[in-house]
């Protein structure tokens, strides 16, 4: 018990440190508490997007057609914010989810081809789905249905979302299902469980993820702009990199809560570098170098405690036969 | 019976690739009234086509052994960027600090990658950011305009030979050098490539270092074609190669069936592609769902074809 | 005996795997309340069998039936609610998951209502799992990555036990288990046995089977050979009948005593790492020297270690009298050693690939000049060496895997002796491989032997160790525990007595 | 030299039809029908004489989408075609637009060159295709890039807008509305048109005693992005006043507005931009935003009349020109309204307008009349026009 007591401290430690990087730099920012309370509430949305896809991303597949998902639906939603007000945003931004993952589920099952490969050709697809609904045009939504993108509605939808996520990665039998299959496809399979079930269930439930999602983000921004080819990829790199976080410390603490300090660490970092008013060009290195820096250390750290192990099962055995080491 | 279906199905797979080109050469060329074959157009679609297809020529290296690039825009623009700023000075030192600088990149890739066992798609994805992030900072006051002397490099013959060259040498070493048989059989069964004497890290760094050094030369190019750099020179092109290469009728798993071919085939049906919707008058939407729904088609059709192939041969 | 008493009746099921008849046409009943032993050498399709009824694999022909109906099983869930659990030979674990999930894998649905797991419940429920079977100190929350093999067999007795199954089957599990785990498993056997249970259980050890069951099922090469009840089980019966076949004089060397040449051409000296003690050997040029223990006893280990897959943690290793740190298998391959390994389809060959580009891939560099080899070239070298082994291809851009499975042996066998290989290390050549293409690998190791070649055979199967070895080692536990000169006195029983 | 050119203070008119979100997006619509079908529907009518091509990088966003309909009505009234090809992201992509509209048979191609450095290039490609080219929204301010352009028998002219102006224009509303400590959004550095905005902002700056406090050229994203960086703008900066968005105002206008509406800040923080976007009267009318400059939507008609009448043999003048494309500057809710009506839902000019410019249907027209009908771009003038008609 107390060891799980350090072991969270030691996590939460990591963006306390961060935190107080940036505040000796700009102790005038970095010191309100509204900061604080703004680096919380800008890593839900990082962070909702970031627990739909870390189901697929422990099964080694990646969905790049989530940021071009979340647009058309936020577009969608626009559309028919117009027309039936607040009730339309959240059914736009569900329907249009559901459909996208319907749509993912079926051309996976059909097609068997890597995930990833998959959505890049999706992304063409529903982003110029967007540009012709819209033609173009940049879609808003109006101030008084957008309560959702601001505290409480947020915080309430954050909470939502992460006792969704909390029950469906640590309590059902398909959260299970994905640790299985994450952990052995074949032993799993063995054990009766349908590994591409499994897979299509993750793929529709990102794209819902991503659609709660989209109800605060368009609510937080108001407007939805259709993107052009393959930009709205750049969209999803903070939730991927804060899954990437997310598993490294997965290890210490519940993932839920592991994805969400992910989200807070690229939520200092974007904000830190707003604070010091670096150059936009540093932030691109900045999170490129710390996500090489964490999958070096995960990957480092596998192969050190490969050898550990076995340095371990070789010191016993020369123990048991009472030899000295050379 | 069965055997003949699988001869069948392979021989399918083999042609898949010019039986699209063909469709699509000859369905533009109807559509657009000839406009396509005209000789000038030609020209245009090969010099459209130039940098993809040194780039689609390394990338087979690296799709054969299952590896992703999706820094090789980024690579390009930098070492369009370095070879923009040092064409100042000299123009053959520009070409060789293009190369250089794609080979420090290409270096490091196969580092991440190969040493560090960093997965391909995640550690090239990273350096992309970081590259688009010192292109900015390389770019800061705008554009990076070349010596007015690297103009006459813009020379059709010049490119043709250099492609020529370049390809050509590129599928000798693919088909009969010690080092594209290796890369097939990385890919196709690495445990027993290991096994039998294939170095796999050594194969990946060299793959990421051609990768590298051919982004280089294409970034040297692109600056000539387009008289500058700018913080997004090369943009996308990581994905036009993938898109290329599966177009042109490779395995997205690589393996020993990987053909050289499929870069050449498939960059120029993109090229074909690209061209034609512009010659139609296109709107930006309808060329993306065009682009998307051909994607999905190759992929959807050599896939089926391809999982059937395996089940198959996996009785045996 | 009564007809309603039978639990279980195999009716002349067989199974392929391409060209591999793992089993042919087998028949046999099993009572209710019976423990029936299991046996047969390596290969004659036990695991196979054990797999067809617990629905893992699919029976090509035949019958099963359990309880009076027909029994298709189709998916392993149904087995499970059919009552049929199985302990696999294998690790059947997942690493990364609790051991309550482990337990209650694919049966979450068990402790759960519209989807949800009420885990509280599942852990008690393995809690109680583990109590019963007098594990009580393994904690159902903890990850299973925190246990031990051993402990993890454990485990997955408790997992195939909770369900009170009407038929356990336990494949080769007491190889992992400590004196304490088969005390475990022979107390759940017990109980089992005392609700009317049936169990299936599979094991090499002989006594130990004696002692367990009740009687004694032998298949020998997919083929059922006879069923043994009570008194009628006597180890040395058992012995004839599971190995069965004549050693007859053509088919394994014919000389009486081995030879082997002065120079020591590899050696291991004091060695150690997670899975051998103390191990060392010398290996002579002209020699082929055995090597056999039970399946986990460190002969693999040891045979990866010598080709550089794998690196001792303390120890020498020599090549050519030169002590060598060999960090992976390009170094190994440059001392001219060669590896036919265990697990050939995923390892030794490219089975995706054509039987030319298998064989060149490890000679590159001899048959190339600057690193391009002619067509021509590659062809004659793949032609002379398809030839020189027979390996029967339509031609030689065919993929190694439409090949047969002795043919496919054959390429890798081409493979190192194309490159000029003259340390081979065979792990398990012959496995799962007719006997036509044994015969031609018997006498090429022969040949290999005259030329004066080194050759280390790894091998679980007796006979072959016997027939060819001029020495033969036995290992135990990681351990060299015997050295055996070839002499006609060399028999199965004396070297299984050193192995268990 | 540009600075305080008060050509495009256009204030105050008639209160005019209301026209809201809607109906300005029905604008857009209708008006990218037209562009889309612009290059095959049109060709069979015209009997495709004249040819004209034009590299953009978007037929229908609101900056674009408008430039593109008004060239459209223009080839339109003078009886040309025209050609667009779009997804023009980057230098490359624009050399091979130009190059496939060369393909296509056009006679004259139009770009907005990256920047100086681009331009030997596509001045090159154009001689040897013996294709006439111009630019839109782009200066020669660079002498060598000039004297390429000006030593080509193909070169047209360029139609440029003020971009040191513009962006000296939405700070100098700021600093009107008594904001000084000011956050930015922009595009990427590394385009000609961001170095000038930045310049101008730079010299309004000194002028006004104003300071950019913070800036940021990443999250422009989406609306999204842009509200969360106005909140840490804010936060760290808690004397910030004033936000100047000098690109991607159509993403990021709708966030930065949101962020100070949940902020409550829409007082205290003073908001101009450039481009025009559908929202702005909205915004006008709430009092959320001090200025919008844009309109700038002209310029490729007059490259379309100056192509038309030098390919017709009868051109307007020898010389190749250099013109300026007046900025639109809206500092009301009124200012807002009467643009939706006159200049969003209809075209500032119809096509029997444009028309009367060719040469060849009205004989009288002169460059001259050219230069004062650009010189005279103003809402007011539209509504003068308009409403006479
Ligand atoms: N999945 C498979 N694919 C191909 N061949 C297989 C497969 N499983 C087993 N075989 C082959 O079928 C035959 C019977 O194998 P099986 O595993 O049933 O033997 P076993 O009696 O359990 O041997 P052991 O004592 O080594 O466990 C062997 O020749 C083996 O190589
Ligand atoms: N799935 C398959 N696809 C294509 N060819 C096959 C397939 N299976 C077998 N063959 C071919 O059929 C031929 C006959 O094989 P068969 O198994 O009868 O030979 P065999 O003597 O039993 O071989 P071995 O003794 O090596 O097992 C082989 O040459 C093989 O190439
Ligand atoms: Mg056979
Ligand atoms: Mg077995």
């Amino acid at each position: 018990m107390s060891k799980k007591i350090i072991n969270s401290i030691v996590v939460v430690m990591v963006p306390v440190a961060l935190y107080l990087f940036f505040l000796i730099l700009r102790p005038g920012s970095f010191g309100k508490v509204n900061t604080v309370y703004i680096i919380f509430t800008q890593s839900f949305i990082t962070c909702m997007i970031a627990w739909g896809m870390q189901y697929l991303a422990k099964m080694g597949e990646f969905d790049l057609a989530l940021g071009a998902e979340m647009i058309l639906d936020s577009i969608v939603a626009a559309l028919l914010c117009a027309k039936i007000g607040f009730a339309g945003i959240i059914a736009g931004c569900l329907l249009s989810a559901f459909v996208c993952g319907i749509v993912k589920g079926v051309l996976y099952r059909i097609m068997r081809i890597p995930i990833m490969i998959l959505t890049i050709a999706l992304v063409y697809l529903l982003g110029a789905c967007g540009g012709l609904i819209t033609n173009s045009a940049a879609l808003t939504i109006p101030y008084e249905y957008t309560f959702l993108g601001r505290a409480p509605g947020n915080i309430i939808v954050f909470l939502l979302t992460g006792a969704v996520m909390y029950i469906l990665s640590d309590r059902s039998v398909y959260g299970a299902n994905v640790n299985a299959v994450a952990g052995s496809e074949s032993i799993s399979h063995n054990n009766g469980i349908s590994v591409e079930k499994t897979k299509i269930r993750s793929l529709f439930l990102s794209s819902m993820f991503a659609g709660v999602t989209a109800i605060v983000q368009l609510s937080h921004g108001s407007g939805v702009t259709p993107s052009v080819g393959l930009d709205s990829i750049q969209n999803i790199m903070q939730p991927i990199m804060s899954v990437f976080i997310g598993f490294v410390m997965a290890q210490y603490i519940n993932i839920v809560f592991s994805i969400f300090v992910g989200s807070v660490l690229m939520s200092i970092i974007s904000n830190g570098i707003t604070a010091l008013n670096w150059s936009s060009a540093i932030y691109n290195v900045v999170v490129g170098a710390i996500l090489l820096l964490i999958m070096a250390y995960m990957n480092v750290a596998k192969i050190y405690s490969r050898k550990h192990e076995e340095k371990i099962g070789a010191l016993k055995n020369m123990k048991e036969m009472g030899a000295r080491e050379t | 019976m069965k055997k003949n279906n699988g001869k069948g199905m392979e021989l399918f797979i083999n042609i898949f690739p010019f039986i699209s080109l063909a469709v699509v050469f000859v369905g533009f060329v109807v559509l657009s009234g000839g406009r396509t074959l005209t000789l000038a157009n030609c020209r245009k679609i090969f010099e459209q086509s130039f940098s993809l297809l040194l780039v689609g020529g390394a990338a087979v290296f690296l799709l054969a052994q299952n590896c992703l690039d999706m820094s090789v825009g980024a690579a390009i623009g930098m070492a369009g960027a370095v070879a923009a700023l040092v064409s100042k000075t000299s123009i053959p030192l520009a070409l060789l600090a293009a190369l250089g600088v794609g080979l420090l990149i290409g270096a490091v890739n196969g580092f991440l990658h190969g040493v560090l066992g960093i997965n391909a798609m995640i550690a090239t994805l990273a350096m992309q950011f970081i590259l688009r992030g010192l292109l900015l900072i390389v770019c800061k006051s705008g554009t990076l305009g070349i010596a007015a002397g690297m103009y006459d490099l813009d020379h059709i013959g010049l490119k043709a030979g250099v492609c020529i060259a370049f390809l050509f040498t590129a599928w000798l070493f693919f088909r009969f050098h010690s080092y594209g048989k290796k890369c097939k059989a990385a890919g196709a069964g690495e445990a027993s490539a290991i096994q039998s004497g294939v170095n796999i890290a050594e194969v990946k760094i060299i793959g990421y270092v051609f990768m590298g050094i051919t982004a280089g030369l294409a970034g040297f190019f692109t600056v000539i074609r387009t008289g500058a750099a700018m913080y997004n020179t090369g943009n996308m092109v990581e994905f036009d190669t993938v898109i290329a290469l599966i177009l042109g009728g490779m395995s997205i798993n690589g393996g020993a069936d990987s053909k050289f071919r499929s870069s050449v085939i498939g960059v120029l049906i993109l090229g074909i592609l690209n061209n034609g919707m512009v010659l139609l008058g296109l709107g930006t939407y309808p060329q993306l769902i065009t682009k998307g729904v051909i994607f999905i088609f190759v992929l959807a059709t050599t896939f089926t074809i391809r999982n059937k192939l395996n089940s198959g041969k996996k009785l045996a | 005996m009564v007809e309603n008493q039978v639990l279980l009746q195999i009716q002349h099921v067989s199974k392929s795997f391409g060209l591999t008849r793992a089993l042919r046409d087998v028949s046999f009943d099993v009572r209710k309340g019976e423990v029936r032993g299991f046996i047969g050498e390596n290969g004659s399709g036990k695991s196979t069998l054990s797999n067809i009824i617990a629905g893992v694999y699919e029976k090509d022909k035949g019958k099963i039936i359990l309880d009076g109906k027909e029994w298709k099983a189709a998916t392993v869930v149904e087995a499970e609610e059919q009552g049929i659990a199985l302990i696999v030979q294998e690790i059947g674990t997942i690493e990364e998951i609790s051991v309550a999930s482990n337990i209650f894998l694919g049966n979450e649905r068990r402790f759960g209502s519209r989807g949800i797991i009420n885990y509280r419940k599942m852990n008690q429920e393995a809690k109680k799992a583990l109590e019963l079977i007098g594990a009580s100190d393994i904690s159902p929350e903890k990850p299973i990555g925190e246990y031990n093999l051993e402990e993890r067999k454990i485990i997955e007795i408790a997992k195939a036990i909770y369900t009170h199954p009407k038929l356990l089957i336990v494949d080769e599990t007491a190889n992992a288990l400590s004196s304490h785990g088969r005390e475990i498993l022979y107390s759940v056997i017990r109980d089992v046995r005392n609700y009317g249970g049936t169990v299936l259980f599979i094991t090499h050890d002989l006594e130990e089977l004696v002692r367990v069951c009740d009687s004694v099922t032998i298949l020998r090469d997919g083929v059922y050979i006879d069923t043994c009840y009570g008194n009628e089980m006597i180890i040395n019966e058992l012995k004839v009948k599971m190995v069965g076949r004549e050693m007859s004089g053509h088919y394994y060397r014919t000389e009486e005593e081995g030879s082997m040449g002065e120079k020591v051409v590899m050696s291991v000296k004091n060695v150690f790492t997670s899975a051998l003690k103390d191990v060392s050997l010398e290996l002579h040029e002209g020699e082929i020297l055995g090597l056999g223990g039970l399946s986990d006893c460190g002969m693999h280990e040891l045979g990866r270690l010598l080709f550089g897959l794998d690196q001792p943690y303390s120890g020498t290793l020599t090549c050519n009298g030169r002590t060598e740190r060999l960090k992976n298998p390009v170094q190994a391959i440059r001392r001219n050693i060669g590896y036919v390994s265990k697990n050939r389809d995923s390892e030794a060959i490219i089975l995706r690939d054509s039987v030319r580009n298998n064989i060149c891939l490890c000679s590159l560099d001899k048959i190339s000049k600057f690193g391009f080899a002619a067509p021509k070239t590659e062809n004659s070298f793949v032609d002379r060496w398809i030839e020189r082994l027979k390996v029967k291809v339509n031609n030689r851009s065919e993929y190694v895997a439409s090949l047969s499975g002795g043919n496919k042996q054959k390429v890798v066998l081409a493979k190192w002796l194309g490159r000029g290989s003259n340390i081979l290390i065979f792990d398990c050549p012959t496995r799962g491989i007719d006997i036509g293409v044994k015969e031609a690998i018997y006498t090429l190791m022969s040949e290999l032997k005259a030329q004066g070649h080194a050759i280390l055979l790894i091998s679980e199967e007796l006979p072959e160790l016997i027939g060819m070895s001029d020495r033969i080692l036995i290992m135990k536990d990681g351990r060299i525990v015997c050295e055996k000169m070839r002499s006609p006195e060399i028999t199965e029983p004396l070297l299984i007595k050193e192995m268990i | 030299g540009c600075g305080g050119s008060s050509a495009g203070s256009s204030d105050s008119g008639n209160a005019g039809s209301s026209a809201g979100t809607s109906s300005a997006a029905g604008g857009t619509e209708s008006g990218a029908s037209g562009a889309d079908s612009g290059g095959s529907s049109a060709s069979s009518e015209t009997a495709g004489d004249i040819k004209l091509g034009l590299s953009i990088y978007s037929t229908t966003d609101a900056t674009a989408g408008p430039m593109v309909n008004n060239m459209q009505a223009a080839c339109d009234g003078m009886g040309a075609e025209l050609v667009v090809a779009t997804d023009d992201q980057d230098l490359e992509k624009e050399i091979t637009n130009i190059e496939n509209l060369i393909a296509n048979g056009c006679q004259a191609v139009f770009c907005l060159p990256y920047s100086d450095d681009s331009i030997p290039r596509i001045a090159k490609i154009c001689e040897e295709a013996e294709v006439y080219f111009g630019f839109y929204w782009y200066d020669l301010t660079n002498e060598e890039t000039h004297d390429v352009c000006y030593r080509s028998d193909y070169f047209l002219g360029n139609i440029y807008e003020d971009d040191v102006w513009s962006a000296y224009t939405a700070m100098k509303t700021l600093s009107e509305a008594g904001a000084s400590h000011i956050g930015m959004f922009g595009l990427p550095t590394g385009r000609t048109t961001t170095t000038k905005r930045d310049n101008g902002i730079q010299k309004a700056c000194e002028e006004f005693g104003m300071e950019i406090l913070v800036e940021d050229r990443v999250n422009t994203n989406t609306s999204d992005d842009a509200a969360s960086s106005v909140e840490s703008m804010v936060s760290s900066y808690s004397e910030l006043d004033g936000i100047v968005i000098a690109g991607m105002t159509q993403t990021c206008l709708p966030g930065v507005i949101q962020a100070l509406q949940n902020l409550g800040l829409t007082d205290k923080v003073k908001v101009s931009c450039i481009d025009f976007n559908e929202n702005q009267t909205e915004y006008f009318e709430k009092g959320y935003v001090n200025g919008v400059i844009g309109g700038h939507f002209t310029g490729c008609a007059w490259l379309a009349v100056l192509a038309v009448n030098k390919l017709q043999g009868t051109p307007l003048t020898d010389e190749a020109v250099s013109v300026k494309d007046e900025f639109l500057v809206l500092q009301s809710a009124d200012d807002a309204k009467n643009y939706d009506a006159y200049l969003y839902a209809e075209l500032p000019y119809t096509a029997d307008e444009y028309a009367q410019m060719s040469r060849k249907i009205n004989g009288e027209f002169t460059y001259d009349d050219l230069l004062e009908i650009i010189a005279s771009y103003s809402v007011e003038d539209v509504m003068t026009r308009h409403n006479a008609g």
